[in-house]
């Protein structure tokens, strides 16, 4: 039973056709990772799928129920939750708070009790402080804790985004290039860290141009090429396809030919 | 023609470039491949001159950049065209094309954009539209054709392909190919590495701010660890 | 028949001052997304430094033109010292700046000059010219000519000039401008030169009708600023027609309504405008990208 | 943190301190130079400045000097309020002359009150006055007066209905007020009531709405600083022939500068003998002071004399004469000798105060003048 | 924020405001100290909208317009007692935040600024319009709230002016505790996440919208009270009160001394509060040094003169 599920999504930006038709599943506990070149649509996928954008066309569903261009702060209200490419944290805060906010579905509660610091107040803040205490230990930033956002490695950044993001307690993840910028410890400790969320049965959809990390720790794989998939199916069968490698590499076997420019 | 000597650069605390060493002779295609966030594009910034470098040098004809300004370089010949397509998105096609001859005021202007239209033939057809409203493809040629209107003797090209179909992919490398015989010296920066190395003369492999190989093109593309860092396989 | 005349001559009048300030925001603001709200002191500097240098014995055309080179100078120098060494800071920050440097050359204007109204021989006399039962001073015309030459001067130099491309290409892409070789910084100083040099302008052109003194900044710098958010902010046709359409406002609210609730009514059309249409009448809306 | 307040108070203790230190009365002062209505401020704290200079160059009050502490509050009535504090706290001043308009007048009024400080307002409204608080005295004419005083003229000339055009800025709305207050005692009735805003370009939408309006007979234009010019100006434009009243807020000779001689031609207002210093009869009782006034600040300052500036004239004329027969510097025999004041001479008027009325002037101050051939000429 | 901090700031505070009356020399002090303090109130809510949230507000003034009118009007014209209309005036100031903020939140940047600006004109005109009730541009008179014969009546005997400096202490400290409440609480954590990003924001669940709304209303709620304290111990008002100018000043206080910090925000009214005092024997120049430390703290403090200075004091600043 698929968790996700979308059918037929697409989305145009000025005429111009970002994604087309796109359709795929996660179900809990899977890995199913989106790869494509550079400007291929992965991130507008992402965005469509979790609210930012608008789907121009097509269905995205949530546990059966129609989500489709449902606001975020709703979907994460119903267990999705996501990582941004271009890191998107919260600068002036401190590493503990940054992860904090990510329990602010289950910790905050009444404007009154927060202003006059009602023991209720306290309660709920010190609970999301000690479970984002838990979290940071979890992505290895437990020592990083009380410093400012603002001077972490790029690296650090992208784990304290998983840390706020599995704060929200989410029973979807989109994660998008957790590991770009990340030195090959880093990388490790990222790809160590999915596979974990995906075992304690987060359903995960991974964006992430790490070919080793994809093909080590994907269940599924979707290819998308110009916004439309290109191809689908476990590790061993798209590292194999050379459409994929086409698109990837491109196409080091084919002469180059003559041709006229469409748009 | 260009010399990169130990070059360092960083957003706000963070290096991104730990000294990076490349030659680009006069005449050559040369390439950079690299994967995402390997610090390609950031390389070509430094040396335009839009991102500070914190070490190290440029050499470009002779001259010692550190601090240059992008126009005063763009002036001696060093042109670029940025990653994403950075074109006037609210200015037509040809006005884009003139700005990109904005530090001339003669004849060979109108020649320059004629020529340009001559390698682009759809940039005249749609000369008097927003540029906002081209596709991708086209927005990716009007970049370029804007950067030769600068009269380049050394062209930086970041990822013209980069989200391009394939026979537009195909076109682009023709067109990279045609600037070696109109006299202009490339650097290419790319994710389609294959593409790249087939039309380059040499190339070098960017790893998380490094050149982790260099060597002639033929026996980069013959390399295994090239398919190996791309697909992980 | 005649009333209504002469409430749209009022209110072209009027709103031909907003546009004249209103012009004068464009430009910096295209070439920098900075709104500077020191503009009403440039406007004030033209009135001011026109009235005392033609006290002092210089002819009206040559004092006027004095004022508005000293004023694009000093815009010049707000850029250099106050706007340049600030790039990147927040919305915030850049408005203190610009309401200090405001602050700035009013408390200067009021040592160097007075605290005096001052007022200025109006360029064609004073004798109303009659249209359709209303009149209508030359001094308005002046003021509307004024506004609509600096519109086409403006829109010609955005369209059919290089140097007015390159500024609506600094706006439009910074990295891409110094790509093609503009120098992005002289674009500024270009900027605020021709936006100081306008506001001035308009201070020579209004100032015999709405008479001049170090304090008149304020009021001008925050209508001009409503009627180029009411057009959109950076459009030469906004604020044209935002500083118009603000005028004419007013001058109805004034004759058929209550003149006690003109602003009120001027400010709250402004506030629906932008509930409706949040980027204002000829504005272009932006995407935000993550 | 704390060390820098407590320089930053002990800087405030010292600037306080500094001054003169042989002065034995200290007067205190607090002016709106700056600010919206400077153009009151400013020509009173020239005259001020130059009355003490005077004053302590011709020997000061019976030999002791006077120090004149003065602030400008900028037309904030917070502020002055904060500069009153600080006078009577920190300075210790025996008499406040100021608040420039009414709202710091108010400001500063309760101050004085509590600390028993005489105070002499240069502001215009009736309820400074009335209801009279022991400290508190004023000298300008009151808004009531300059209305009853144009009030006076239209009946004489057979008016009975008038449009009036009022600035929204305090002095035009207070005025505003007064008249439609007392204008029923004249048989006279105001059948159009428009306004406009202080620094507001055209008035024509208002002027022809009054033009308009049936059975309009004249125009009442109370209001200060450029609106009544631009009014003045646009009731030109239109061609309006009716009989034209402005207020004692433009009576300077700079206001028929700005409005142009041609449209301020044969507009009347009540003002003060200091526009006509030149045409007082050689027995008129103010010539002396009125021309002794203006020549010196001409003089000292090369611009011409304002009306304000004579407020403040006097308001010192007054607690020199007060502090003079008090026979020192206690602020309550001060203020006994101030209420006692009778026919002193002053460019507004010949002052007479009693425990009724701190005021002092009556209708006979105000000289009803038009504006002819670029002057101002007296109509009585 | 650890708790410590906040308990540290709150005991310089009070430190600050309990000691200085001892250096004072005379009761002129106490004025300027009870106005720094209404200023260091209104300021806070500045922090709170700006500092936290993000959200510029050029109007804010019009919200102390409000408080101001209410502590002048309620009493005569509803009844009431005077502190009940301070709470009345915050009551009306919420709400009034509450249906306009909705719509201008939507906007940003400039937009913002603009619609927020022509809100508080809005306000300062109809005070200045609406003769009849609030005396039109000259002003009207407030009502002694009698707190101080109360004072008299326990055998407490102060001053005016140290009455209110003692109030207004206190209304500060309680001002600078709650905000320093909120900024360590979940709803706090929401509000500069979203000053951060928004986007990130909504993705953990954050109603943005709510949320910024939340923020103005608290900030016009400070506002309000300010305006209610200095209108009750300067027993008059006119309608500056809600003037641009009074929203500039409020602005620029926060944003000099540091808008992300409640400390610095205070700091900021400190010093606006006192340059006009100092400047007395200088007034010509008092325009002039003012807009130039505008500009100067902008450029070279950007984040405002106690969080720069601190930086620089930790050596963080590379």
């Amino acid at each position: 039973m698929s968790l996700l599920s979308v059918e037929g999504l697409g989305i145009a930006f000025g005429g111009v056709r970002a994604v087309h038709d796109v359709g795929l599943t996660v179900a809990p506990g899977e890995i199913v990772s989106i790869i494509g070149p550079n400007g291929a649509g992965k991130t507008t996928l992402f965005n469509m799928i979790s609210g930012v954008y608008l789907p121009g066309a097509g269905r995205v569903r949530l546990d059966g129920e129609d989500v489709t261009g449902m606001a975020p702060h709703l979907l994460a209200r119903r267990g999705l939750s996501r990582t941004f490419q271009n890191l998107q944290i919260f600068p002036a805060m401190s590493v503990l708070e940054n992860a904090a906010t990510g329990f602010h579905l289950r910790e905050s509660g009444a404007l009154m009790a927060d202003l006059l610091a009602l023991p209720g107040a306290r309660r709920r803040s010190a609970g999301a402080l000690a479970g984002a205490r838990d979290l940071l230990a979890r992505v290895g930033l437990d020592r990083a804790a009380d410093r400012e956002a603002g001077e972490l490695s790029y690296g650090a950044l992208k784990r304290l985004e998983i840390a706020r993001a599995l704060a929200t307690a989410p029973r979807l993840l989109l994660l998008d290039e957790p590991a770009a910028g990340c030195n090959a410890v880093e990388t490790e400790e990222i790809d160590r860290l999915i596979a974990g969320m995906a075992q304690s049965g987060i359903a995960i959809l991974l964006v992430e141009h790490d070919m080793k990390l994809v093909m080590r720790i994907s269940t599924h794989i979707v290819v998308l090429d110009h916004g439309e998939k290109i191809a689908e199916g476990d590790p061993a069968t798209v590292s194999r396809n050379p459409d994929v490698i086409a698109a990837y590499l491109g196409a080091p076997v084919a002469e180059p030919e003559a041709a006229h420019a469409d748009g | 023609m260009l010399t990169v000597e130990n070059l360092r650069a960083r957003y706000g605390r963070i290096e991104v470039l730990h000294g990076i060493d490349l030659t680009v002779n006069s005449g050559e295609i040369v390439t950079v491949v690299g994967a995402n966030g390997a610090g390609k594009t950031t390389l070509l910034r430094c040396l335009s001159g839009i991102q500070p470098i914190t070490d190290g040098r440029v050499v470009f004809r002779g001259e010692t950049y550190v601090t240059t300004p992008a126009h005063k370089r763009l002036r001696h010949g060093l042109a670029h065209s940025p990653e994403g397509r950075q074109i006037f998105t609210n200015l037509s096609v040809e006005e884009n094309l003139r700005l990109g001859a904005f530090l001339y005021d003669d004849d060979r202007v109108a020649r320059d954009m004629d020529e340009a239209f001559a390698l682009f033939p759809m940039l005249r057809e749609k000369r008097n539209l927003a540029a906002g409203g081209l596709s991708g493809g086209q927005q990716q040629m009007l970049a370029i054709a804007r950067a030769l209107m600068g009269r380049p003797a050394c062209l930086l090209l970041d990822e013209p392909s980069m989200g391009l179909a394939p026979l537009l992919v195909r076109q682009i490398f023709d067109v990279v190919t045609g600037l070696k015989a109109l006299g202009v010296t490339v650097l290419l920066v790319e994710q389609n590495a294959f593409g790249a190395l087939k039309v380059a003369d040499r190339g070098y492999v960017m790893e998380t701010g490094r050149i982790a190989m260099e060597g002639p093109a033929e026996a980069l593309i013959a390399d295994p660890r090239i398919r190996e860092a791309y697909l992980g396989i | 028949m005649d009333a209504l005349m002469q409430f749209v001559f009022s209110g072209v009048t009027v709103g031909a001052v907003y546009a004249l300030v209103a012009l004068g925001f464009t430009i910096i603001y295209n070439a920098s997304d900075v709104v500077n709200f020191a503009q009403g002191e440039f406007v004030m500097l033209g009135g001011m430094i026109t009235v005392f240098a033609h006290l002092a014995g210089l002819p009206l055309p040559l004092a006027a033109l004095g004022a508005i080179l000293a004023t694009a100078a000093l815009g010049v120098a707000l850029n250099r010292l106050a706007i340049e060494p600030a790039r990147g800071a927040p919305v915030v920050s850049v408005i203190i700046i610009t309401i200090g440097a405001s602050i700035l050359i009013r408390g200067a204007a009021q040592l160097i000059f007075d605290k005096q109204l001052h007022g200025l021989p109006a360029f064609s006399g004073d004798d109303p010219i009659r249209v359709m039962g209303a009149t209508i001073l030359p001094q308005s015309l002046w003021v509307i000519g004024g506004a609509l030459a600096v519109f086409v001067g403006l829109w010609a130099f955005f369209t059919r000039t290089l140097t007015g491309k390159a500024v609506l290409a600094t706006s439009n892409n910074r990295t891409a401008a110094q790509l093609v070789g503009i120098n992005t910084g002289w674009v500024m100083t270009l900027a605020f030169g021709l936006s100081a040099a306008i506001g001035a302008l308009a201070g020579v052109l209004v100032t015999p009708i709405t008479l001049v003194s170090y304090d008149v900044g304020v009021g001008l710098a925050l209508k001009g600023f409503a009627a180029a958010m009411l057009g959109g902010m950076g459009n030469p046709k906004g604020a044209l027609a935002g500083g118009i359409l603000l005028g004419l406002f007013e001058a109805l609210t004034a004759g058929y309504v209550s003149s006690h609730y003109k602003e009120a009514v001027a400010f709250i059309v402004i506030l629906g405008v932008l509930f409706a249409m949040p980027q204002g009448l000829f504005g272009r809306a932006g995407t935000e990208r993550v | 943190m704390k060390t820098l307040t407590t320089t930053a108070l002990a800087l405030i203790a010292a600037l306080g301190a500094a001054g003169p230190g042989l002065a034995e009365i200290r007067l205190g002062a607090s002016l709106s130079a700056t600010g919206p209505a400077s153009f009151l401020g400013d020509p009173e704290a020239k005259t001020l400045e130059m009355m003490v200079e005077a004053l302590n160059a011709a020997g000061g009050i019976d030999g002791e000097p006077v120090e004149l502490v003065l602030y400008d509050d900028g037309g904030d009535p917070n502020k002055a309020l904060t500069f009153a504090t600080r006078l009577v706290e920190d300075d210790e001043v025996v008499a406040i002359i100021g608040g420039s308009t009414t709202g710091t007048t108010m400001s500063i009024l309760s101050v004085a009150e509590d600390n028993e400080i005489p105070f002499v307002s240069l502001a215009g409204a009736v309820s400074i006055v009335d209801p009279v608080r022991p400290f508190v005295f004023k000298t300008p004419h009151t808004d009531r007066m300059a209305c009853e005083k144009i009030f006076t003229d239209m009946a004489a000339r057979g008016i009975e209905k008038i449009g009036m055009i009022s600035g929204t800025d305090g002095f035009g709305a207070s005025m505003q007020a007064q008249c439609k207050d007392v204008v029923g005692q004249f048989g006279i009735e105001i059948v159009a009531d428009e306004t406009y805003g202080p620094k507001d370009a055209d008035v024509t939408p208002q002027l022809t709405k009054i033009r308009g309006t049936g059975g309009v007979q004249a125009v009442l234009n109370p209001g200060f600083g450029q609106g009544p010019a631009i009014v003045t100006r646009n009731y030109h434009q239109l061609g309006i022939d009716l009989p034209f009243y402005q207020s004692h807020g433009v009576a300077s000779d700079a206001f028929i500068e700005l409005a142009g001689a041609d449209a301020a031609e044969g507009l009347r207002l009540p003002g003060t003998a200091l526009l006509i210093a030149g045409q007082l009869a050689e027995d008129d009782p103010q010539r002396a002071v009125v021309q002794a006034y203006k020549a010196e600040f001409e003089a000292a300052y090369g611009m011409d004399v304002s009306t304000f500036g004579g407020y403040a004239h006097d308001a010192f004329a007054l607690l020199v004469d007060a502090i003079s027969r008090a026979g020192g510097d206690d602020p309550v025999a001060i203020r006994d000798a101030l209420e006692a004041t009778s026919g002193l001479v002053g460019t507004t008027g010949t002052y007479s105060f009693s425990a009724d009325d701190h005021l002092g002037l009556d209708l006979s101050a105000f000289r009803l003048l038009e504006i002819r051939d670029g002057g101002w000429v007296p109509v009585d | 924020m650890r708790p410590s901090a906040k308990w540290t700031q709150l005991l310089i505070l009070f430190l600050l405001i309990a000691l200085l009356p001892l250096f004072f020399p005379s009761g002129y002090y106490f004025r300027v100290g009870a106005l720094i303090f209404v200023n260091g109130l209104a300021v806070i809510g500045i922090v709170i909208l700006t500092g936290y949230a993000g959200q510029i507000s050029l109007g804010h003034a019009g919200f102390a317009g409000i408080g101001a009118y209410a502590s002048a009007l309620a009493p005569g014209h509803l009844g009431l007692h005077p502190l009940l209309a301070v709470v009345l005036g915050a009551l009306v100031s919420a709400a009034v935040a509450w249906l306009v903020g909705r719509p201008i939140l939507r906007l940003k940047g400039y937009y913002l600024a603009v619609a927020s600006l022509g809100f508080g004109i809005l306000v300062a005109m109809v005070l200045g319009n609406e003769r009849a009730l609030t005396g039109g541009p000259d002003g009207m008179a407030v009502p002694d709230p009698g707190l101080r014969d109360l004072l008299k009546d326990l055998g407490l005997k102060l001053t005016g002016g140290e009455f209110w400096y003692w109030c207004c202490g206190l209304c500060l400290l309680i001002g600078a505790w709650a905000a320093l409440n909120l900024q360590a609480s979940p709803t706090g954590r929401a509000l500069r996440a979203l000053h951060g990003s928004e986007v990130a924001a909504r993705t953990v669940g954050i109603d943005v919208a709510r949320l910024k709304l939340q923020a103005f209303t608290i900030s016009a709620v400070y506002a309000s009270v300010a305006g209610s304290l200095l209108a009750m111990q300067n027993r008059f008002i006119t309608p500056d009160v809600a003037g641009f100018m009074h929203s500039i000043e409020m602005v620029t206080m926060a944003v000099l001394g540091g808008v992300g910090s409640v400390i610095g925000a205070i700091f900021g009214a400190v010093i606006l509060t006192l340059l006009p005092q100092v400047l007395t024997v200088f007034a010509d120049y008092e325009q002039m040094v003012l807009g130039a430390v505008m500009i100067l703290v902008m450029i070279f403090l950007p984040e405002g003169l106690i969080p720069s200075l601190a930086r620089k004091l930790r050596g963080r600043g590379e």
